[in-house]
């Protein structure tokens, strides 16, 4: 699927919820359904400290695809790190840096993704978005494939 | 003689829906509500307009002018002031902290100099004397508490040295809710010549506060958590120290006569308000504690009392919590972590349900790291809640459990 | 176009009576009346409830934040600023000002460094620029102006060494109304690698003000004068310098993280927001600069100049009148005296008459010591002033004269 | 006569103005009146600065009574002066010490004694208790009399 589909098919999944409660245990199921990042990349490096939660992230580049992992304390902002996973995994670095995450917004959860917010995923997200870049210079100069 | 249902008429947006569920305000220590008496006249000195004060001298600049510095009286007595130019206008306890740091620090801090403050205060009253000692090449110590958020001064003599010049520490803490005692930490500071300024932000709005009696040397406190306005506070000081610390802002309003060669400065409280101040805001501020005043801050204390009580009782019921907190002298503040559910999604969840608290780290990481957590969820009261509030937090927090 | 009418409906404080005579406000430098779009949203929104921003979580909080930081988007694009960490929310141009001198100061200024000023700024901004130089033994150098209140900037290169850090002007003076050639002295100073702060406090109300284009390094202004709220300011700042001064106030916001071993510090623009800010009344300049905008500055200032040169011109045949300032290119503020009438005793009759003007020194003590003189009159105009105030204003000054 | 029916005067003279501007046309009758200061005693250390305006002011005493004289550059404050010259002149210190010149309250003209309205009035009257209490204290002393 490309990026925009999978961010399709989110929205369509969340269209169903019409209560907040019910969109949050969606949520809190998809986080409990992530696994926990092993427990050996859970060093400094790879933490985004928010002042509220946690988050870690790792990013691995092998045939021109970036594959994330990630992880959080507070499961609701595990939940959002899962569909940021699912909607970035797997692809390019410049499918990666041209998209826009709108479905974030779409599905009423952007208040998440507030630069005030500080629960370390919009970090999570600039940090994803610098990976692209690094792994996009590298390949161009033909140092990675 | 305490009407809770006649306060609460007072606050519309206790009636506010939020996500469809009436709203349950628990985050009074972030910020309170104004009742219709302070927005009231707010919208109304917007309305029918305002001059600037002081050197002015048309009939709305002398209408401001009156409301302007009746404010600082009403202030005066509300903190008992031995003077009206005691009191400075600022735009926050933070402002307040700052001043003083900055003010103090350039008249008796020297090298090698010491600060001493309590492991559970709000970074608005470490951060202002960090910058200082980092500029003056001065020391902070920290006087710790206990398990249960009581300050241990048993150590307080120990920690002092006569390098030790001042002390500040919070009235009440933002997250423990401990009331510390500040009238003895001034007894003992004071046989040691060292001064103290006494943060009062989570105190103003819960117990009655008498400067004379304390005996504090400075005492700060923010208008937007006593039911005021934001971007206002109140830093109180001894006049005779006031008097010797040097201006902490230039501008207009705190010069007597400026030249290129040199400038005289206005007398107190003046000399420390240089600008244009919050003119609307310090006059809502005068307002809001006219309205706690007239409720009465014993009442205040003794109704948020009870609720605190209750709610403490219903937390402990409810299995799973650990409360951060337990002194036996306590305001109405509850810190608290469950098992289970980490406090962003518990937070979180909670504000679904309509219910607004705060969580995170409150602005206290040495706190916070004293007990070795990242984090609490945190329920405050005011003067405008009640028991419903509670049952409904509780209820809220079931079905939070529930969904882990 | 530009319907005069429907502008002062927005105003309703231009139907007070004082003295039971229609008002006629002349005292928009000290401070401008709100529209109703302004007081409403205020009102509005301390009627409705607030919380504390950004680290709240819950619906009042994040419907603040969210408010808080659009205006800061607003102010930006107001001003064209780069980006939006560049707009710093401060309390007034005095606070901005202030924040300049200590921040910069302590990161650029030696013993025997050099600060240039013009010789017709306002306290705000010389004091803070005298604190500071007292604490580094650094030096104030004046640039003057000639009989019409234009600057010597012919000087500007002579007065420039390689000690000079920083030259801190006004966009317009608040007295001569004097709009100086800021684009061009920053051209100059640059030239030098010296810095320019630009005080805005009587500009961002009448001009369009683009620091891309003006190339400044900072501008100040504050609320209360552009038909906004008291007791909020900006300082804009280039985010370069912004990142490389050290913050000012120290406490909650602008920090990451906190212990008493040391404190990391939040990035731009919070580094320099500690405490909580006026929330409700930086959302009120938001609207504020939203109204201004959609009348337009252009509109703005085509309307004032019109009356600014229709009030030079009565003033003019009105005889035995001084006028100070009468640069070519000039806001509309008048400041004078009368040959007879002593200006105090003019405003306090003005003001009996309903008229509303400021007398004295205005705080710029330089100004009126190179004049030779210990006062003016000051009639200053906005946008909501017509034709008719300025022929009540003159039959008024005649009633006072003939009084003499 | 007493401080008391000086003030009792003025309250009743000024009564019979009600509009504004013939109060104010009245003030600026008594400022022209009162003869100017001595230009000798136009020096520093008898000028009261404010910001608005200035204020002069030199004190006498002989028999057991303290002699004011006064002078303004703005004609109102000037007549402001000579009401409180009136009032207060050629009485004994403690006499001066006691009043609380509440006959400006009555007239309506408060504000120009307002610690805040910087014309140089609030200072003048503060100065006239502080002559007072020294003169006292001399005459106690037995040094004048
Ligand atoms: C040119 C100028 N600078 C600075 C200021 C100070 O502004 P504020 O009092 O709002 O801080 C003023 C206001 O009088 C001004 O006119
Ligand atoms: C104990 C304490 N001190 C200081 C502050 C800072 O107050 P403000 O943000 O109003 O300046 C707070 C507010 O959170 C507080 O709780």
């Amino acid at each position: 699927m490309t990026i925009t589909e999978e961010e399709k098919s989110i929205i369509e999944e969340f269209s169903i919820y019409e209560d907040w409660m019910d969109k949050y245990a969606y949520l809190i199921e998809l986080g409990n359904e992530l696994p926990d990042i092993d427990d050996k990349h859970k060093i400094s490096e790879n933490l985004i400290r928010g002042c509220q939660s946690r988050v870690w992230l790792t990013a691995d580049y092998h045939d021109g695809k970036i594959f994330f992992e990630g992880d959080s304390d507070a499961i609701i902002v595990k939940g959002l790190v899962a569909l940021m996973l699912r909607v970035l995994s797997g692809h390019t670095p410049q499918e990666i840096i041209d998209t826009d995450l709108s479905f974030i917004d779409e599905i009423g959860l952007k208040q998440h993704l507030s630069p005030t917010r500080s629960n370390g995923l919009m970090a999570m997200v600039k940090q994803m978005k610098l990976y692209a870049v690094a792994y996009r210079k590298l390949a161009e100069e033909g140092r990675i494939s | 003689m305490f009407n809770i249902e006649a306060i609460r008429k007072d606050f519309p947006v206790l009636d506010l829906q939020v996500y469809g569920k009436p709203l349950v305000y628990l985050d009074n220590a972030a910020t309170t509500q104004r009742p219709n008496q302070v927005s009231a006249l707010i919208a109304d000195l917007y309305q029918s307009g305002s001059g600037n004060i002081h050197r002015g001298a048309h009939f709305l600049a002398d209408r401001c002018t009156m409301l302007f510095e009746q404010t600082r009286d009403t202030v005066k007595e509300f903190i008992n002031a031995e003077s009206r130019e005691e009191i400075i206008f600022t735009k926050g306890t933070t402002e307040s902290i700052n001043l003083v740091a900055f003010s103090f620090g350039e008249r008796f801090i020297n090298p090698g100099d010491e600060i001493i403050l309590s492991e559970m205060e709000h970074h608005s009253n470490i951060v202002p004397w960090q910058l200082m000692c980092n500029r003056k090449g001065a020391v902070l110590k920290k006087l710790p508490f206990d398990e249960n958020g009581v300050l241990e001064i048993d150590l307080l003599e120990s920690l002092i040295t006569e390098k030790t010049k001042i002390i500040s520490v919070a009235h009440v803490s933002n997250v423990l809710g401990t009331v510390n005692p500040v009238k003895e930490i001034i007894r003992i500071a004071h046989r040691h010549q060292v001064k103290v300024l006494v943060d009062g932000a989570q105190a103003i709005q819960h117990l009655p506060v008498d400067v004379q009696d304390l005996d504090c040397d400075f005492y700060a406190f923010s208008g937007h958590k006593i039911y005021g306005p934001t971007g206002v506070g109140v830093l109180y000081g001894k006049k005779i120290l006031l008097d010797e610390i040097p201006p902490y802002q230039g501008g207009g309003e705190m010069i007597d006569s400026v030249s290129f060669n040199g400038t005289t400065f206005n007398v107190l409280p003046y000399k420390f308000e240089a600008g244009t101040p919050n003119i609307i805001g310090v006059i809502g501020l005068g307002e809001a504690i006219r309205y706690v005043s007239s409720l009465g801050l014993e009442n205040i204390g003794e109704h948020e009392h009870q609720l605190l009580g209750y709610l403490t009782q219903e937390l402990k019921k409810f299995g799973g919590i650990k409360i951060y907190g337990e002194a036996p002298n306590k305001a109405s503040v509850v810190a608290f972590r469950h098992e289970k559910v980490h406090p962003y999604d518990m937070g979180m969840l909670l504000d679904k349900l309509g219910v607004a608290v705060r969580t995170g780290r409150h602005c206290t990481d040495p706190l916070h790291e004293r007990f070795g957590i990242d984090g609490t969820v945190r329920a405050s009261l005011a003067v405008y809640n009640n028991i419903e509030d509670i049952d409904l937090f509780i209820k809220a927090m079931n079905r939070v459990v529930s969904m882990f």
